[in-house]
């Protein structure tokens, strides 16, 4: 029995989000929610304890106004390759609760096999991945609305966005079905992306040259997976995170809050990470 | 009322005032308990920490105890592999000091993490590449070898002595106890790197990452270094503070000031090496992240220059000058400001490696993270301290912790049974010519 | 035998060895975690085959195709409709958040009457049949009293069979007082009236648009169709179309535009009749639009001179240069108004100023421009048959005096309900009923129209949820929530086609709730005679089934139904109205320095919905933190005031006064402060009531001189530190 | 000197004449006694009675024969147990698939009376359950094994298609998992692949056929999200 997974290349699911189309408007938020069981509590204002796999984070010019300007910036898990799928998170796990596949370029989690250290928040610049600190608890009658496809997370363990992994299984299921060998790029769609009024997400194998995100982002695999398109970037980028989330905008002020810059750096020019 | 079980040649205190005290620190114990365990059926929401402080005070506490009972395997390994036989007198103190700390570290560990229930999976699921797998593993061998070094003190207990089967235990361990301080401070060097590795291995985080050596990032070097280097200021600083209580004089100071002298040179050159870390992380490190110094240090309510300051040049300079000048070693306040000092000083940078760490904003649009702890941490970190003063008082109790006690408190109204037992006792505790 | 201790001891040591060496400790050490993954009160949702149904969304205007998600017999997510003309796959927040309404803990879940004082909250479960007794024998009792206009219904939209039920049974009943929450869409419709003539709405065809100048529309915000809007505003970005966006305040939809032009608040019609009269005088208009409008044209240009617009509006006269150019020479340009998401009206001099900004450019019934359409006519039953008492009772005036002597031009003015009821109108309600709306919340002055309520004697709600006004009721007939029930959704909101969408079941009835129609439809029938008459139709989907006629069938296999071609009402505008004064905030300038102005956010639901769990835990927190709702202020204002972030301060107002804590931001003008609406609700659950403030508490009604709606858009306040 | 000091003076006398007696007088021999009567004692509670405790049994709404049922159907048992147009499966048949036929009771035995009755009569879904539910952590796919590794049902279910009525549900009272998740052997030894279905039997497997993926950067397995959901 040989497995056909062996003679294709491996994928690398990204994404590229148009921060000048995002209005900030939460509906990717909110769909990550309804579609991964995210629990809620009647006081979510303390963003610091409140699990949200997509955060929206507001950026501002830093300017008075009238010249003022703010972007809304969407935060999934960036799915960080590292160096050779030494992603910060995955290398930190104490018990392999998760991993990086090179299958696919996702980093799991599971919750079942966490034990709740939380290393690998403190190893994530992205603050992308949440700690379950309640149990998850809904009013009466609302857990009626939970979808088999994800486990519900129990309390003291972490969890993030997985890129909506489940709908990955199931499409291979049907996959499976039809005989066909890849996953085609509009059966598998990250709640998120599906959601987005504004169209501004874009989700796809950064690898295959017919997906929309690939002729997006154009990566250069020769520099560190770094965008060729030069309204992208990459969040801290300079880390060496070699994130597969990719951010889009014009305006050379929301390029720049992508990463730190010392003052006299070019935004986008900076030196390559140290390992 | 319990005489018998006190050791020969020494003077306790009162039975009232011993349950007194135990009372007291009881009392604080429990609270700690009661905390532990609404952390552990109520969950860990219990405490302030957040998804921006996964690591909060627990895990400094956990750095620092370890740090702080690195006194027993570097006083081992003077004693038992260097041969620095003079520490004998101090070795039993450093040994359960040791004791408590890293069993207060395995009982903090067990709160902190999310599913107690499941704190296996790190031994059976272990991933290698994750410092904290390495951390486990060390710290749970080390804390086992400790225990065995303890089990010989708690058997020259009068009572459990006279059991033969005990005493023969007890002597035959102080035999190999030299292969057992060697492990112990293999497994130490490792463990105590380990816990640097974890934050310096954090490639995500500037403030903490830092190259090193193959997979060793430099702060694994330098918690070990420090561990050596301030685990015996603790225990001295430990030794001074029982010495207070009892208002007796345990260890002569030709003890003390050695092991001082040894403390403040290992803190001399790690203070050099933290130096030279620093500096390097400082200019080379961090704005090839593209971040400045300043971005650390500025920009908040807490964490300013002050604390690089204390931390390197109060906890580390000024101790290690105090210990290394023989005038001021021998200079009894001094060397207490010194431990002090020290203590302090390695603490704190046990605090910087976690919770400032946390603390920092990465993300160029984020702002800084405080934390200050619920009352369910503090008294679950103070849950450990109140358990080490009472294992300590139970300890010097029943148990001969300082061999040299009986010979610099002589009891003036001996009784004829007490000069026999003295007489008889003193060479007792003497492993090797046992 | 002796067991003596180490007997004992042996024992001990025999039988740790034998549980060490059996399979005790370890299974238990591996089922205790396994416990621990699988804890009996963490749920695990059931598994089942997955369907997909389609239906269309009701919790606002936007008329947005959905595709509910069900795994057996439970609707599990709410996705959009791909191929939707609407929204093409997308959706909103509120759309997704949808499953929380229909399973939260905010719906009222059987009929109930009041046992307590009113808006204790203490309620009797009863059964529809008593349910619909009890209200049935109380309007029966009024009407035969000869007092049928004494009984009122205040509707959160005029769409639709099941208002159109609503207000069929008024009439037969015999009272006139069947009123529309207000918003956006009462100016326009006034401004249709008055431009062209004729009975209707606009429609804006934004994607042919090349230029688009918004007087505060919130178009990332949630104007008009809100999917929409998103989809708009992302393809102008792709084809690089000018946005400018006209606002106070630096709200997302200023963000997103190419250009924030910040105005002083409720100066918008100035800047915008400052534009035209620069076109005018730069002769950059459309030759056959002024045509006949020469006394206009002198009006404007002799009234809002550049120089004088500047400086009421604070925009620089150069700026309002540029955008008079950019407007006028684009190809295809477009202006909106409607501050926000249109909840409130603005005055008719302010939609007329837009409007007469499209007519220049020519863009009136053009593609990419302002079109002027009759709202969809399907609704074709047979006219009420009054008997006596309804003939009466209809030839009595309106309450809120909507339609005659200085209000001719309006169809609705909920927001005079509250005084006329409190003393101001010329007779006293007996009843009230609520469908669609929650008067207690959303309108202005709350607190005098929580009086007004007060004074009613017979309160009946409709809601389906635990809202303010359900709060203040007397009797509750829950209606099912739009994915348990039928119902036809025409959508306005801009659209320039016709468009009606089909809600349909997709979940059982999760309560014992009833369809609003079929409430009243057996309510009329219960009560006999010619309001019986007025209902021929054995239940609601009879009735819905006969109305839509030919479209049902494509409705049920569609799910939607649009009539782009469709005929203006008229083509030609009759350029006027510049002479009614402004509309100015209430309150003394002196006693009150700053000016508060609400300000909307798609991520707080605003209307007759409250924000359910998934929304209000997006909401950022500088706009709520705990209980502590925030005001916006630039940071000049802080510091005159001594505030600064996230310092608690008192802000009172001419109509109230509120605890707010402070949020900087540099992106509004001094000296104004802002609060988001949708906050400061008392009903609802503990996901949202009591949490942050109620802007309409502060807010008071203000007429606009031309139509009577409550054209404010903000008030005077001033700011202490608390 | 105390009391106690005194009685452990007694008891160091008592060790030294054990010590210079030896085993003569029979006190060593009670020892290894007692040490074989603790030992045996837990041995017999780990092995025997613990299990018991650890695992209830239930019965089945009612029997199901299954052997009956795929000697009337075509297909085998992809018949009932079949997968959705999107590549899910079906799992236990709902029970409109059964009142394709059972209408009306079909034979006459107690079993089709209660299901008739019970069931099909009051439109009650029956509460099946099911010997192997994995737990709500794992995707399995049904598709990947029996379409695309072209895998026999037996491998994983066994015999079950030839079974004539239906075991009792035995469950662990702790974790709620099925025994047949675990395995019928407490010690864990399995003979078929069909004894057992955790984690590791599906490592096993995937390892004897050769289908071990490197996916994993940190395992060098398959990687997590394979499997778990």
């Amino acid at each position: 029995m040989k497995h056909e997974q062996n003679h294709t290349t491996p994928m690398r699911y990204g994404m590229a989000i148009d921060l000048d189309k995002c209005t900030g408007c939460g509906a990717c938020m909110t769909a990550c929610m309804a579609e991964n069981n995210v629990p809620f509590k009647e006081d979510e204002s303390d963003k610091l304890v409140s699990i949200t796999w997509m955060r929206i984070f507001e950026l501002n010019n830093g300017k008075a106004f009238p010249d003022t300007d703010i972007c809304y910036l969407p935060r999934p898990c960036q799915h960080c390759e590292g160096h050779g799928g030494h992603s910060p998170c995955v290398s930190v796990c104490p018990a392999t609760a998760t991993d990086y596949s090179q299958e696919t370029g996702i980093v799991s989690q599971i919750y079942t096999r966490c034990f709740g250290c939380r290393y690998c928040m403190g190893a994530c610049p992205y603050h992308a991945r949440y700690f379950n600190w309640w149990d998850p608890v809904w009013p009466d009658g609302m857990e009626k609305y939970l979808s088999p496809n994800v486990s519900v997370r129990m309390r003291g363990v972490v969890e993030k966005c997985s890129f909506c992994f489940h709908r990955y299984q199931l499409a291979k299921n049907q996959v499976y079905l039809d005989g066909e060998r890849k996953v085609p790029e509009a059966d598998y769609q990250t709640a998120c992306t599906q959601a987005c009024p504004a169209g501004a997400i874009v989700f796809g194998d950064l690898n295959n040259p017919e997906h929309q995100v690939h002729q997006i982002v154009k990566p250069d695999s020769e520099n560190g997976n770094k965008s060729r398109n030069p309204r992208a970037f990459r969040l801290l980028e300079r880390l060496g995170t070699n994130t597969k989330v990719y951010y889009l905008s014009n305006r050379e002020w929301v390029r720049r809050a992508g990463d730190n810059y010392l003052a006299h750096e070019k935004t986008g020019q900076v030196s390559k990470p140290h390992h | 009322m319990d005489t018998a079980l006190i050791p020969k040649g020494v003077k306790r205190c009162p039975m009232w005032q011993f349950l007194l005290g135990l009372g007291i620190v009881g009392a604080v114990l429990l609270w700690g308990v009661y905390a532990m365990l609404l952390c552990w059926f109520k969950g860990l929401n219990q405490t302030n920490m957040n998804d921006y402080y996964g690591f909060a005070l627990w895990i400094w506490a956990d750095l620092a105890v370890i740090a702080l009972g690195g006194g027993a395997f570097f006083s081992g390994l003077l004693r038992y592999i260097i041969g620095k036989d003079e520490l004998k007198h101090i070795i039993n103190y450093a040994v359960l000091i040791g004791f408590i700390c890293y069993s207060s570290a395995l009982l903090i560990l067990a709160i902190d993490i999310g599913q107690p229930l499941r704190g296996w999976f790190i031994f059976w699921h272990a991933n290698v590449h994750s410092m904290l797998t390495e951390v486990a593993f060390c710290l749970s061998c080390y804390f086992a070898v400790l225990t065995i070094e303890y089990i010989p003190l708690i058997l020259e207990n009068r009572q459990l002595d006279k059991v033969p089967f005990f005493h023969n235990l007890s002597h035959n361990m102080h035999e190999i106890m030299a292969v057992f301080a060697a492990t112990g401070a293999f497994l130490s060097f490792f463990h105590q790197g380990s816990l640097g590795g974890v934050a310096g291995v954090l490639f995500g985080r500037p403030f903490a990452f830092r190259e090193g050596l193959l997979i060793w990032p430099w702060t694994f070097f330098l918690f070990t270094w420090s561990a050596a280097a301030y685990g015996p200021c603790f225990t001295l600083l430990i030794t001074w503070i029982t010495e207070k209580v009892t208002r007796k004089k345990l260890v002569k100071d030709n003890v003390i000031e050695l092991l001082a002298k040894i403390s403040g040179w290992m803190i001399f050159t790690y203070t050099i090496a933290k130096i030279c870390d620093t500096t390097r992380w400082a200019n080379i490190t961090a704005p090839g992240l593209g971040q400045n110094l300043a971005d650390f240090y500025t920009g908040n309510a807490f964490y300013g220059y002050w604390i690089l300051f204390a931390e390197i040049v109060l906890g580390g300079v000024v101790p290690a000058i105090i210990l290394i000048s023989a005038g001021l070693r021998k200079h009894p306040t001094w060397r207490v400001v010194a431990f002090f000092l020290g203590v302090m000083g390695v603490s704190l940078n046990r605090w910087v490696m976690v919770l400032q760490v946390m603390a920092v904003p990465i993300l160029p649009f984020d702002t800084w993270a405080l934390y200050y702890p619920s009352w369910q941490e503090v008294a679950t970190t103070l849950l450990p301290v109140a358990y080490g003063i009472i294992l300590i008082m139970i300890s010097y109790r029943y148990l001969p912790i300082f061999p040299q006690e009986a010979e610099l408190n002589p009891i003036e109204e001996e009784t004829s049974t007490a000069v026999e037992a003295h007489t008889k006792s003193a060479p007792d505790l003497e492993p090797a010519k046992a | 035998m002796k067991v003596d201790r180490r007997s004992f001891l042996s024992f001990v040591i025999g039988g740790a060895a034998g549980t060490a060496l059996s399979p005790l400790p370890w299974k238990l050490m591996d089922d205790s975690s396994i416990w621990s993954q699988m804890w009996p009160w963490t749920p695990v949702p059931p598994d089942g085959e997955v369907v997909y149904e389609d239906s269309t969304c009701t919790l606002c205007p936007g008329g947005c195709g959905i595709s509910v998600r069900k795994v057996d017999h439970r609707a599990v997510k709410i996705e959009g409709k791909k191929g939707h003309p609407v929204n093409d796959g997308g959706i909103c927040i509120l759309g997704l958040s949808g499953l929380q309404l229909l399973y939260g803990p905010t719906r009222i879940k059987s009929p109930m009457k009041r046992i307590g004082e009113r808006g204790q909250g203490k309620w009797q479960k009863i059964s529809w049949d008593e349910a619909m007794a009890i209200l049935t024998e109380k309007l029966s009792d009024i009407r035969n009293k000869g007092e049928a206009h004494t009984v009122a219904a205040i509707a959160g939209t005029e769409g639709g069979t099941v208002p159109a039920l609503l207000q069929r049974f008024m009439t037969a009943y015999g009272s006139p007082n069947f009123i529309r929450t207000p918003s956006h869409q009462d100016a326009d419709e006034l401004a249709v009236k008055t431009l062209f003539g004729a009975s209707g709405r606009t429609g804006f065809d934004l994607e042919n648009a090349d230029y688009i100048l918004s007087f505060g529309s919130g178009i990332v915000d949630g104007w008009g169709s809100p999917v929409r809007m998103f989809r708009a505003s992302s393809l102008w970005k792709e084809k690089n179309v000018t946005v400018v966006q006209v606002e106070p305040r630096l709200s997302n939809s200023a963000a997103k535009a190419t250009r924030w032009i910040p105005v002083n608040p409720g100066t918008e019609a100035d800047l915008a009749l400052g534009i035209a009269a620069v076109m005018i005088a730069q002769n950059m208009v459309d030759p056959g639009a002024v045509a006949g409008a020469g006394g206009w044209e002198n009006q404007l240009l002799a009234n809002y001179g550049t120089k004088k617009v500047s400086q009421v509006t604070g925009v620089d006269a150069g700026v309002i240069l540029e955008l008079a150019k950019g407007f006028a020479k684009a190809n295809r340009p477009l202006a909106l108004c409607g501050r926000g998401k249109g909840l409130v009206a603005e005055s008719l001099r302010e939609t007329a100023a837009v409007y007469a900004l499209n007519a220049l450019t020519g863009n009136i019934n053009q593609e990419g421009g302002m079109w002027a359409i009759p709202e969809a006519d399907y609704i074709r039953w047979p006219d009420v048959a009054s008997d006596e008492l309804a003939s009466a009772g209809l030839a009595q005036p309106r309450l809120d005096g909507a339609g005659t002597g200085r209000y001719a031009g309006a169809r609705h003015l909920l927001n005079r309900l509250a005084d006329a009821v409190n003393g101001g109108g010329p007779y006293p309600l007996q009843a009230l009923l609520v469908a669609g709306a929650n008067p207690c919340y959303d309108l202005p002055d709350t607190r005098s129209v929580r009086m007004a309520l007060e004074r009613i004697p017979f309160i009946v709600s409709f809601s389906s949820f635990n809202d303010e006004t359900a709060a203040m009721a007397d009797l509750l007939l829950p209606d099912h929530v739009y994915l348990e029930r039928y119902g036809d959704v025409p959508v306005g909101a801009g659209l320039a086609q016709q468009v009606i969408g089909l809600s349909k079941p997709v979940v059982s009835p999760q309560f014992n709730t009833r369809h609003l129609g079929e409430t009243l439809i057996v309510a009329a029938r219960t009560m006999g005679g010619a309001t019986a008459d007025a209902f021929p139709w054995d239940n609601y989907e009879t009735c819905l089934e006969e109305t839509l006629a030919e479209k049902w069938d494509a409705l049920i296999e569609e799910g939607i139904w649009v009539e782009a071609d469709i005929a203006p009402v008229a083509d030609t505008v009759r350029l006027a109205v510049t002479d009614a004064p402004a509309v100015q905030a209430e309150g003394d300038v002196n006693s009150f320095p700053l000016l508060l102005i609400p300000y909307d956010s798609i991520r707080l639901s605003s209307g007759y919905i409250g924000d359910p769990p998934f929304m209000i835990k997006t909401v950022s927190g500088t706009v709520v933190k705990g209980k502590d709702g925030f005001i916006e202020i630039n940071p000049q204002t802080a510091s005159a005031t001594g505030l600064s972030e996230g310092s608690v301060a008192t802000l009172t107002t001419p109509r109230g006064e509120a605890r707010v804590r402070v949020h900087l931001f540099e992106g509004i003008q001094p000296g104004v402060v802002a609060m988001a609406r949708g906050l400061g609700h008392t009903a609802y659950d503990g996901y949202l009531a009591g949490k942050g403030v109620n802007v309409n508490e502060l807010i008071g009604p203000v007429e606009d001189p031309s139509s009577g709606h409550d054209a404010a858009w903000g008030i005077r306040a001033k700011l202490a530190k608390a | 000197m105390s009391t106690l000091d005194k009685k452990a003076k007694e008891a160091m006398d008592d060790d030294t004449a054990h010590a210079s007696g030896g085993g003569d007088n029979g006190a060593g021999g009670f020892i290894i006694l007692f040490f074989i009567i603790g030992f045996a004692a837990s041995m017999v509670l780990g092995w025997v009675v613990f299990p018991k405790l650890l695992y209830s049994q239930k019965q089945q709404p009612f029997s199901f024969n299954h052997a009956l049922h795929v000697g009337e159907v075509d297909e085998g048992c992809e018949s009932c147990h079949f997968f959705r147009e999107d590549g899910s499966f079906s799992g236990i048949p709902k029970l409109a698939q059964c009142t394709d036929c059972h209408e009306e009771p079909m034979g006459e035995t107690e079993d089709e009376a209660i299901f008739v009755e019970q069931y099909v009569a009051k439109e009650r879904e029956v509460p099946w359950f099911s010997y192997s539910r994995q737990p709500d952590c794992v995707f399995f796919s049904h598709a990947a094994h029996v379409v695309g590794a072209k895998m026999d049902c037996v491998a994983c279910h066994g015999h079950i298609g030839e079974s004539e009525r239906s075991r009792p549900y035995e469950y662990n009272r702790l974790t709620g998992y099925s025994r047949d998740i675990w395995g019928k052997n407490i010690a864990g030894f399995k003979n078929n692949s069909w004894d057992r279905m955790k984690m590791d039997d599906c490592a096993q497997c995937h390892k004897e056929a050769g289908i071990i993926h490197t996916s994993s950067v940190q395992t060098q397995r398959d990687a997590c999200f394979v499997c778990h959901k």
